[in-house]
């Protein structure tokens, strides 16, 4: 990557994306209006075989409430998300027949009602299973892309996956604050293996001709972001890892991925600032999910409007899934109303006021923090180590930076773990190469080089 | 300051080498073993249990003064043979079978171990049988289930029914944790316990084995 | 009534009410601020008297979680709303109970964190048990005042209910479209109970120094917008009979109520708009309880944001009552930043044109229609009748302006509505007198009149 | 347009004293009853349905049209000895104990009177033995019952059981419904069906006496 497509954060706003992506029955992102994602997951119950009956009726029902709801409340637009639980891609037969399922309620309101729907299916990494994991050989990775051709042709609209390349590393280095460890998962193997899987889902959504929309940071980023809200890691750790993952997710759209980006992708702006494509992006709405410090401001630039899962049970006024439909519906017309009357930019700037300075984790979210983090990115070159040292520092100075001009305050311990991840930044290795010699014996064993292509 | 303070303040800086010189003065010193263990490793490790509780402290740092005072350990244990040389206890942790949440039991593993308890991890995606077996090999005082999908957490009742049809049930304890699971949960299944984070777990690990 | 205290709608805004509120411990409503009004009551359970040290338990830790999450999210100012089930009124002693409980972790809370929280205690109305109901004498209301007077004394900030002075009438002129039985449950015979009602609460309010809140029309209007929902009765009948509930729950505040007042009463605007009492509002973050036409709108001139009630169970995050402070949260604080930045009209306008031609129902709850209609309201005089009839005939004009202009598109069967119930509100007798005369033998054994005053 | 169609076109327009004089008209025309009822009033009534269910018609026709039906057959009933003059059924409906909340309920009982049931509504707040005395006097083809709160939706089960307990749990289906229950819940509690809203409501009930 060498330029970026936005040429100043005030250009970036939610709605629209540089680079449209349009599904098969019309509908687009990124071209002038926010969409709703829904996603939902099973109650309690568990997957065997002999449930698999009664989970498809469910699925139905689910998707056919939830298109209700956006029938009822006039929404002509909705994405839904699939998100698999390890059995439906371990079983590929069983995540297409639920696939096929969901298309199906979908078509039949498109028929009757008009209403574009679009089915995302994101397949799980079932590759972390064993550790030190097989990323490349082995029956795991032939399992998960049979499931994407699978799904794929089962009637998925756009493809997902949250991809696990360099957990294994990044697991013990979030729990014992190891930011070299985390720079090895997310500036060295991460992108490697990216670049890998990326290449196969991006042929295999060129060959059914649907859309490869994106991966997401979730299990670094996002577990960075849970453990500090758990009170176990410093939140301006998890500030850093935040931006320090952006150029793995960026990797995904180098090899062709086109986006919609994952939803829970909080680094999404930042590739959205350089390639254009549209994101999903998920924020108060999804605090079913987790809590975050990322309610409104994670809305700012955003195209789809997610509530990253919810478990189908029973409220009082129907289930879940059709209630968080609702509120997310609603997020969406205040931001489409916004953009129809001009106001965009004044929505998005009060977005980002209302949580920028209550949590390192927000102030890294601003759209101008992102779109700095961009360019910085760019101008590191294409070396992936090289970009997420550059970056990693810059969210440490943009952190530092707000302390010390007393727009954020830290606690003590935070203050002090900003200090100490600002040492370790400072005195990295500037070379890729040299970095792996100073840290491969510390993980071997933790994880296979040929896995990578390493040695 | 005596040696004692030092041993416990070193260890609440996490100081692993500073922690092994002064355990090894105070007994050079000739302070029992297991006076070294109570006043020095045991005072500091509560100090950062307190610190952990109040926001001071994070896991990392946990972690390392746990490190620390096995370090300490190490070198007090051929003296301290009886009850208090032996751990706190033994303790089997797996993550249910479908399941790949890793980190909350690795969490809840580390923090048991600063609290003195032998823990073994079993891995994630472990199914019953692997449950049963563990159990019948190392005996544990508590086994401890994680489940962090709503579609694996009932997976925690088919392996307690295989402890219960191996008959081997009322020799173990059980406590189960994860994200989708609660206190209802847990005596649904017919757990001994439940706790919704790692330090909780601690508290109640002592509490069942207290009992 | 003679005058308005608001002299426009545009001075009307969410976050300013011309009379603020406060209540013990500093805690302000309606001056500068938006406050999260959090609810919640039981999942499936038995209110047995077996359960109450578990009915007990429960309570406290929602209310525990509900304030850690506020701590979290560092909200110092919050409502807890305790919304008595039947059981909780009937007997006394237990309501009174779980108030005391409840005020303790608040008070908790105060202590180790400086929250301010204010516990609001609504009374369930249990003269709606028999048909014809008693609602002056007989031990009903007799148990409903001791209620409120233990609530009070144990600790309730504010006191509140959802009375249902004649819903008798009301619940069969829904089911069969009667427009005249709604004006009579709502012009006659239910300001009489306001009337009476609410001097004995605020009698009781500040006999315990604490603060009468106000009343809702939920018996009315939304069990006709919940039938509007489900398609059992047109919308606009909806719209009209949400306009012809205001005069009635004005009557609360011409007695002494002071607001803020409750969350379901989406004819508080008009209320504000006379009076100036601050107002607790729900909308797209009350799904939970249920579906509405309402979602953003009904924010625009709220002091107080409130989810209406869910029941407390498990999501994957945590539960449901945290789940949603935290979505109340975030809405509360984008409304705050806005006014913080002078932008609060920009952001009040962009919900107001995000639903406001959707739904007729939506149409009516326009601050500008709730301006006016409070306008219509006080040119009526006092006289209750005259206030209902005038104030519903306007809700049908601006229903009928908006579908005549093309704002609002009305599907067939909706339209004949529209021209049925103007011609019937046309065709009224003016005096409340000759209209009782003219209904009264219709109407004959579903109520008492004694009751009620009348004879 | 034979009488027939204009009872037909009467009914569906709710037209009361019309239904009367058409339906009197084609007993002057030597039409019999059950045709009449078959392809005057039923034939209407199932239109009435449709556009209920395609938003063609709200509640208040709905009953409207109920109310010119019943006037229609009040004239045909001393004609339709046997089978047909019966009613359809009876359906016994009650709100359970602690639960005030009425209007599904008398939806429902509208509905289903408009379906040619006979129903006897117990009111809201209905204990179990109450429940049970009106199973025993009215011997109802089926019992419904509703709630609106989750705190009542319980007690759906108690009836159940009081019911069993008579041993006459089997001498009628029971059917359950309001807004916290759902099709899972009604298993729970051992009812025969659950229905989300009225006119599924009389499907069902359609469905269970049919069998
Ligand atoms: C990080 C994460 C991942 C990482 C896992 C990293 C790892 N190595 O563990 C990755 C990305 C791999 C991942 C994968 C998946 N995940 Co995941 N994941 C999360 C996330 C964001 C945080 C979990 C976490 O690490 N938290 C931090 C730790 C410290 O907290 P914890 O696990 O709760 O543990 C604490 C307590 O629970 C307790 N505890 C834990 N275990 C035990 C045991 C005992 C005995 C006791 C006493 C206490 C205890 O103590 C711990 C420390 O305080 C959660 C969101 C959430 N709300 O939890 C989703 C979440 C659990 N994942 C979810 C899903 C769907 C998935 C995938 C299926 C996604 C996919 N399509 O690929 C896969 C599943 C793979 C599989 N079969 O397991 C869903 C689950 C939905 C459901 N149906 O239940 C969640 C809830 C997110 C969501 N969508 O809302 N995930
Ligand atoms: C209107 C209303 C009232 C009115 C009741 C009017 C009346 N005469 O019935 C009033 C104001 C009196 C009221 C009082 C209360 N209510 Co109320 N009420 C509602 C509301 C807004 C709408 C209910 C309604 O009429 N819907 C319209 C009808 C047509 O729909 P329906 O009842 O669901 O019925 C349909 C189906 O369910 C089905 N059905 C119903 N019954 C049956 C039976 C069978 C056999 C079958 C097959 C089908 C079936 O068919 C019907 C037609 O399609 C609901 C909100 C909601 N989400 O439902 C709350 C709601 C039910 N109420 C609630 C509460 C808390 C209360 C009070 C305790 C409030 C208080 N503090 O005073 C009291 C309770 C008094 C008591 N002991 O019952 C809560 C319940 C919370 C909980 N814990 O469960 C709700 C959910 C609102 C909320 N807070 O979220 N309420
Ligand atoms: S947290 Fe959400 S997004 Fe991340 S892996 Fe899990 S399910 Fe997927
Ligand atoms: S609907 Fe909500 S507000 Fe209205 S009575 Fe019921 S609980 Fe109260
Ligand atoms: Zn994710
Ligand atoms: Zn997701
Ligand atoms: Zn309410």
């Amino acid at each position: 990557m060498e330029e970026m497509l936005y040429s100043s954060a005030h250009e970036m706003i939610f709605g629209f994306a540089k680079k449209p992506v349009t599904v098969a029955n019309g509908l687009t992102f990124g071209k002038g209006k926010v969409v709703p994602e829904v996603n939902f997951t099973l109650p309690p119950m568990d997957l065997a075989h002999e449930n698999v009956p009664e989970i498809r009726e469910r699925f139905k029902d689910i998707a056919h409430r939830i298109m209700e709801r956006c029938v009822e409340l006039q929404q002509e637009e909705v994405v839904i998300e699939f998100e698999h639980l390890f059995d439906m891609t371990e079983r590929p037969d069983f995540g297409a027949q639920l696939t096929k399922d969901l298309k199906e309620v979908i078509e039949k309101y498109r028929q009757s009602h008009g209403t574009k729907a679009a089915l995302r299916v994101t397949v799980a990494d079932i590759r972390d299973r064993t550790r030190p994991p097989r990323m490349r050989s082995g029956k795991e990775i032939e399992t998960m892309l049979r499931s994407f051709e699978l799904c794929a042709d089962a009637g998925a609209d756009i493809l997902s996956i949250e991809s696990t390349g360099g957990k294994e590393i990044s697991d013990n280095a979030l729990m014992i604050g190891d930011v070299e460890g985390l720079l090895f998962a997310l500036g060295v193997l991460g992108p490697r293996d990216m670049d890998f899987l990326w290449r196969e889902i991006v042929s295999i959504a060129r060959r059914y001709d649907v859309v490869p929309g994106g991966d997401t940071a979730c299990g670094f980023a996002n577990t960075a972001m849970q453990l500090a809200h758990q009170g176990l890691l410093p939140k301006v750790l998890a500030a850093v890892v935040r931006l320090m993952s952006a150029p793995r997710s960026l990797a995904a759209v180098e090899v062709g991925a086109v986006g919609p980006l994952k939803d829970c992708g909080y680094e999404n702006p930042v590739i959205k600032a350089i390639t254009g494509v549209p994101i999903s992006m998920e924020g108060k709405t999804s605090a079913c999910a987790h809590s975050s410090p990322l309610g409104n401001i994670a809305a700012a630039v955003c195209d789809l409007w997610s509530n990253e899962s919810v478990q189908d049970v029973k409220l009082l006024s129907g289930n879940t899934p059709e209630v968080f439909t609702e509120m997310l519906i609603y997020d969406c017309r205040l931001m489409n109303t916004a953009i129809e009357e001009g106001r965009a930019e004044i929505l998005r700037d009060l977005m980002v006021d209302s949580d920028r300075f209550l949590d390192p984790q927000a102030l890294i979210l601003d759209p101008k923090v992102m779109y700095e983090a961009a360019r910085v990115i760019v101008n590191a070159g294409e070396d992936k180590f090289k970009q997420a040292v550059a970056v990693s520092r810059y969210a440490h100075g943009v952190v530092k930076e707000a302390e010390a001009t007393n727009k954020i305050r830290l606690r003590g311990v935070e203050a002090k773990w900003l200090e100490k991840i600002g040492k370790i930044l400072e005195h990295l290795p500037e070379e890729e190469e040299e970095f792996y010699a100073s840290v491969k014996a510390r993980y071997e064993g933790h994880f296979i080089p040929e896995e990578y292509g390493l040695n | 300051m005596g040696t004692l303070e030092k041993l416990r303040d070193a260890l609440i800086e996490g100081k692993v080498e500073e922690v092994k010189h002064y355990t090894q003065q105070a007994l050079d010193e000739n302070t029992p073993a297991k006076t070294i263990l109570d006043q020095g490793l045991i005072a500091g490790m509560d100090v950062v249990g307190v610190r952990f509780k109040e926001g001071e402290y994070f896991l990392p740092e946990v972690l390392l003064c746990a490190k620390a005072m096995h370090a300490g350990l190490d070198l007090l244990k051929p003296l301290l043979v009886g009850e208090s040389g032996q751990s706190a206890g033994t303790v089997v942790l797996g993550t249910v079978k479908g399941d790949l949440h890793d980190i909350g039991k690795r969490i809840v593993k580390a923090m048991l171990e600063g609290a003195g308890y032998e823990v073994i991890d079993i891995g994630v995606d472990v199914d019953a049988e692997k449950f049963v077996e563990s159990v019948r090999k190392h005996k544990p005082l508590v086994l401890g289930m994680s489940a962090l999908l709503t579609t694996t957490m009932r997976y925690m009742k088919t392996v307690i029914d295989a402890l219960q049809n191996e008959g081997i049930r009322d020799k173990v304890k059980i406590i189960v944790g994860g994200a989708p699971v609660n206190e209802e949960f847990a005596k649904s299944v017919g757990a001994d316990g439940y706790a919704p984070n790692a330090s909780e777990a601690v508290d109640l690990v002592k509490r069942l084995t207290a009992a």
